[in-house]
């Protein structure tokens, strides 16, 4: 009975110590924790699954760096993805925060051990400023819009641009948006009717429903959920299973102290009425 | 190098931080200055780069009448003489003044006239579906109870006591929720924090931390001179 | 011409002002006897200052992060009067005022009206400019030091009466750990379950805006509460009527709400 | 009503005018009121902007007279200074574009910022645990809901049955939907009848009145 006791007022500095161990452990070792994949992850893996080899991707991103946490798992799940399937990617950005991010992307996938060409198989554009109409002009003339690219080449060097000339040259547009979301899809996705695929963070995603009934968006990844999904839809135990995991893990470890608190109390409770 | 160095000093930044969950200490007390300190002079210079585009450079190129916020924003010094203090309250007559007349509208627009508009839906849902009509029905009658519940006048007996109650339930219902929902946000912050200091050159300061921490609980007479954690 | 989308919202507003004017021109008469409710969290707020008087240790207070110039403004001032009336009760028991800010344009305020609190008490030479503390407009910094400032000064009170955010939960878990007395206020829906369930006393949404007039015992406000009695009366026969009207398929109140 | 008193009553006087042309000018259409109410708008955002200078000459002078007294833990105080002053300067001098000021951003400032953001997990964590509890009839509502949603957000949960999220999505759509509206609609009842009696100066502990 002591022991229930002390359950009841359970110290919150053990609380902290078990979330902290509980978050630790699923990001060292991802238990892979089953989950059911949503239609929205399903319907963006589908579109990226259709791909041709050698089909050219616009890929690009517009996110504060608070919201690296909740993007970069997907990013990284999505880029594995594209690479396997051969497709010749264009990276940019809307924002000032997010081209350091495309480079660590590189670097953590490490392309160049994978045998990918800069320049035939992948770009980086770097920072395109002026949001919606940097989009527009992106659109209408790539070249004329970006002179060179992130490490200061002219874009009339590499010889994937010979062939991105305009946005209809794109196939899929892949897109890590939350902030200027609906500037893309009105300057870009909507007057070329291109399929986008947009990974999001947990705020943006209600948003971002109606464009999916709508056609405009083909599928969406719901922060570290759709990263987890997505790591699951191509059998790969990545960040995204950890974040999850843990984020799980944690979910269940507060649901089992509720539990156990309330469960010693109504015990005490109990015994309290029998002594009597 | 530099990378590291900075996640170095990032990570002690964090330890301290967390320590506070251990109780306030050294440590935390430095990092909490030191964040004040640089939160302050990253607002002022924000600041400054805001009065430069929206208030120097217009005026500088002939709008006049941006001469009244400059003068009305420098009225606002006069909280520091004791004789004259009053005068700022011109200042923040425009302040007030316009904050009540933008909670008026949207008050009066968004929070009532849409909110009772939204609730104005017909109750039976076509086509006809049981589950849908239980749900309109309740919803309508949870926010009557809802409003009910706030009465002030009127004291809360008979059907207004009832309602009133249904409205306490209400809410209790959407706490719960809202509780249970905002968790997964929450700790979506601290996922990232713990996969930084747990991946990154941030892990060297998780031991150097322990020890601090060991040493402090252990020897109690250091601990009025050595922080509980490193410094940074 | 009134903007469209706009004139069921005019109005309501119009409607309002009328019985709020309508009922303070009455209280002002005398012709108004309003019998206010009970709000625990407010009449609790005289006897935590008394407990802070009997353990010698501070109150502390603050009014969030609504700007004056958002439209949540509202509740921010609605936090100032309270702050108003905490300053005059602690100065009369000679309690430790100590007031943290993170809204620059709330500073001058805070330091008028404290000190304000102090001299209506006839206590003006012990107001402390030192007490009203501007920690940061950078709202996480600002929370590292006031749980740090609750931790040290030893706080046995806490007030968060105004416009709270991500932080009502960091600061009501430290005044908790501090074992301070806690009344919490905001109208911001998504923090006040975190002051349901760790403060003492919560004033949820309206009682808080309602609070100032309620403490200041003048007839003449008190008798606005009336009036905004009358308003939820009026919203909740509009709420049914609208309902049960357009059931019956005339959903012509409906529509006019969206004119 | 008293004698007029010209310090306060100016003030009123222009609470009450600016008050009237932000919310006047919403409902009407009237080009020549809007651009009056956007300038009013845009002069309060200057002169908020301006009262940064007021809390930063209280931090100074809070925390120089600390450092200026060597009063105990003197060295916080003048770490808090010294790293005001050098963000301002590296700022000012250098924009905010410079290293120096990268390296401060993204080494203190935002790890600090995040690390307090941070310890809301925990704590949210150990309130649930502690506050959660069927103490009264509505508590044990409020933690059955507080459960529910909790294990709505799992979908490991939703493999095991898929109705827990059908569950989590009705508490949130119907009964979270109706008591938000309830209270959204008394709060602007109530912030109806505040504004009216700060216009009509019925309210006047927040303009430092007594």
């Amino acid at each position: 009975m002591g022991a229930i006791m002390k359950l009841r007022a359970i110290d919150p500095k053990v609380v902290y110590l078990l979330l902290f161990i509980v978050l630790a452990v699923p990001l060292i070792r991802p238990i892979g924790l089953p989950i059911e994949v949503s239609m929205y992850a399903q319907r963006f893996y589908n579109q990226v699954e259709a791909l041709k080899p050698g089909a050219l991707v616009f890929y690009s991103l517009s996110f504060t760096v608070a919201k690296t946490v909740e993007f970069y798992p997907q990013m990284v799940a999505v880029t594995q993805h594209l690479v396997a399937k051969k497709a010749r990617i264009v990276y940019a950005s809307w924002l000032v925060d997010n081209p350091p991010l495309v480079e660590k992307l590189f670097t953590d996938l490490s392309f160049e051990k994978r045998g990918l060409k800069y320049g035939t198989d992948y770009v980086h554009l770097g920072f395109i400023p002026g949001v919606a109409t940097g989009m527009a002009s992106f659109a209408r003339d790539v070249h004329k819009t970006v002179g060179a690219d992130y490490g200061g080449k002219p874009v009339g060097d590499l010889p994937l641009m010979a062939e991105a000339k305009k946005a209809q040259d794109f196939v899929l547009l892949v897109g890590f948006l939350s902030i200027n979301f609906d500037q893309f899809v009105g300057q870009i996705q909507t007057p070329y009717k291109l399929p986008l695929v947009v990974g999001t963070d947990g705020v943006s995603f209600a948003g971002m429903l109606p464009y999916l009934s709508a056609g405009q968006v083909m599928g969406i990844l719901n922060s570290m959920i759709g990263a987890a999904e997505y790591e699951a839809l191509i059998r790969v135990t990545g960040k995204g299973t950890g974040y999850m995991d843990a984020q799980q893990m944690s979910h269940f470890l507060i649901i089992a102290l509720v539990i156990v608190g309330n469960v010693a109390m109504i015990m005490q409770r109990g015994s309290r009425r029998e002594s009597r | 190098m530099i990378e590291a160095i900075g996640n170095v000093i990032a990570a002690a930044c964090i330890l301290s931080i967390f320590s506070y969950l251990y109780s306030e200490n050294r440590a935390f007390r430095l990092v909490e200055h030191l964040f004040i300190g640089i939160a302050a002079g990253h607002m002022v210079v924000m600041t400054i780069f805001t009065l430069r585009s929206s208030l120097w450079v217009p005026l500088s190129r002939g709008s006049t009448v941006l001469v009244i916020p400059l003068v009305l924003g420098l009225l606002l010094y006069f909280i520091f003489s004791k004789k004259y203090s009053y005068i700022y309250r011109l200042s923040m007559a425009l302040l007030i003044g316009v904050g009540t007349g933008l909670s008026l509208r949207a008050a009066a627009h968004a929070n009532l006239a849409v909110q009772i508009a939204a609730t104005m839906t017909p109750l039976v849902a076509s086509p006809l579906d049981a589950f849908k009509t239980f749900n309109n029905i309740l919803t309508l009658v949870m926010v009557v109870g809802t409003i009910s519940y706030f009465f002030f006048h009127w004291e809360q007996r008979g059907i207004l006591g009832a309602s009133g109650k249904i409205g306490r339930y209400a809410m209790m219902i959407a706490f719960g929720a809202s509780f249970g929902n905002t968790v997964m946000g929450r700790l979506a912050v601290l996922i990232g924090q713990v996969d930084f200091l747990l991946f990154t050159e941030g892990i060297y300061v998780i031991p150097v931390a322990l020890v601090c921490f060991l040493v402090a609980a252990f020897y109690p007479g250091l601990k009025s001179k050595k922080p509980k954690k490193d410094r940074t | 011409m009134i903007a469209s989308g706009r004139i069921a919202a005019l109005g309501i507003l119009v409607v309002g002002v009328m019985l709020i004017v309508g009922v303070l021109i009455l209280a002002k008469k005398g012709k108004l006897s309003p019998k206010i409710r009970k709000v625990p969290g407010l009449t609790a707020i005289e006897e935590s200052i008394g407990r802070c008087t009997e353990m010698g240790r501070p109150v502390h207070f603050a009014v969030g992060r609504s700007s004056l110039t958002s439209p949540n403004a509202a509740e921010t001032i609605a936090g100032l009067s309270l702050l108003g009336h905490v300053a005059k009760l602690a100065a009369q028991y000679g309690v430790e005022l100590i007031f943290t800010n993170q809204l620059p344009e709330v500073q001058p305020l805070g330091e008028d009206i404290v000190q304000q609190g102090f001299v209506a008490s006839g206590k003006g030479e012990q107001y402390d400019s030192k007490n009203v503390r501007f920690l940061s407009s950078f709202a996480m910094a600002y929370t590292s030091g006031a749980i740090g400032i609750m931790h040290r000064e030893k706080i046995a009170a806490n007030f968060m009466l105004g416009g709270w955010y991500a932080e009502s939960l960091i600061m009501a878990e430290a005044g908790f750990n501090q074992g301070a007395i806690q009344v919490a206020g905001t109208t911001q829906f998504a923090q006040l379950p975190f002051f349901i369930t760790v403060c003492d006393y919560v004033l949820i949404g309206e009682e808080l805006l309602a609070a100032a007039a309620y403490v200041s015992e003048d007839q003449v406000q008190l008798g606005s509460l009336v009036g905004q009695d009358f308003m939820k009366l009026i919203a909740i026969f509009l709420v049914l009527a609208g309902a049960l009207l357009s059931t019956v398929g005339l959903s012509d109140l409906a529509r006019l709400f969206r004119l | 009503m008293t004698s007029i008193d010209l310090r306060r009553d100016i003030a009123y006087v222009i609470v009450f005018i600016m008050g009237i042309i932000t919310t006047v000018e919403y409902f009407v259409v009237s080009p020549g009121l809007r651009s009056i109410s956007a300038d009013v708008q845009s002069w309060a955002t200057i002169v908020a902007a301006f009262s940064l200078g007021v809390g930063s000459i209280n931090l100074l002078r809070i925390h120089g007279r600390q450092v200026v007294k060597r009063g105990q833990g003197y060295y916080n105080n003048a770490v808090l200074l010294a790293g005001m002053c050098m963000t301002i300067v590296v700022g000012l001098w250098g924009t905010t574009s410079h290293p120096t000021y990268q390296f401060i951003f993204f080494n203190i400032l935002y790890p600090s910022d995040t690390a307090v953001w941070s310890l809301l997990g925990f704590y949210i964590a150990s309130a649930a645990v502690r506050t959660l509890r069927i103490r009264t009839k509505e508590g044990a509502v409020l933690l059955v809901a507080g459960i529910l949603t909790l294990i709505k957000n799992s979908p490991t949960m939703g493999v095991v049955w898929g109705g827990f999220s059908v569950i989590g999505d009705w508490l949130l759509s119907v009964p979270n939907s109706a008591a938000v509206r309830g209270i959204m609609i008394c709060s602007a009842i109530g912030v109806l009848a505040l504004g009216l009696r700060v216009l009509l100066r019925q309210e006047r502990t927040s303009l430092g009145g007594r």
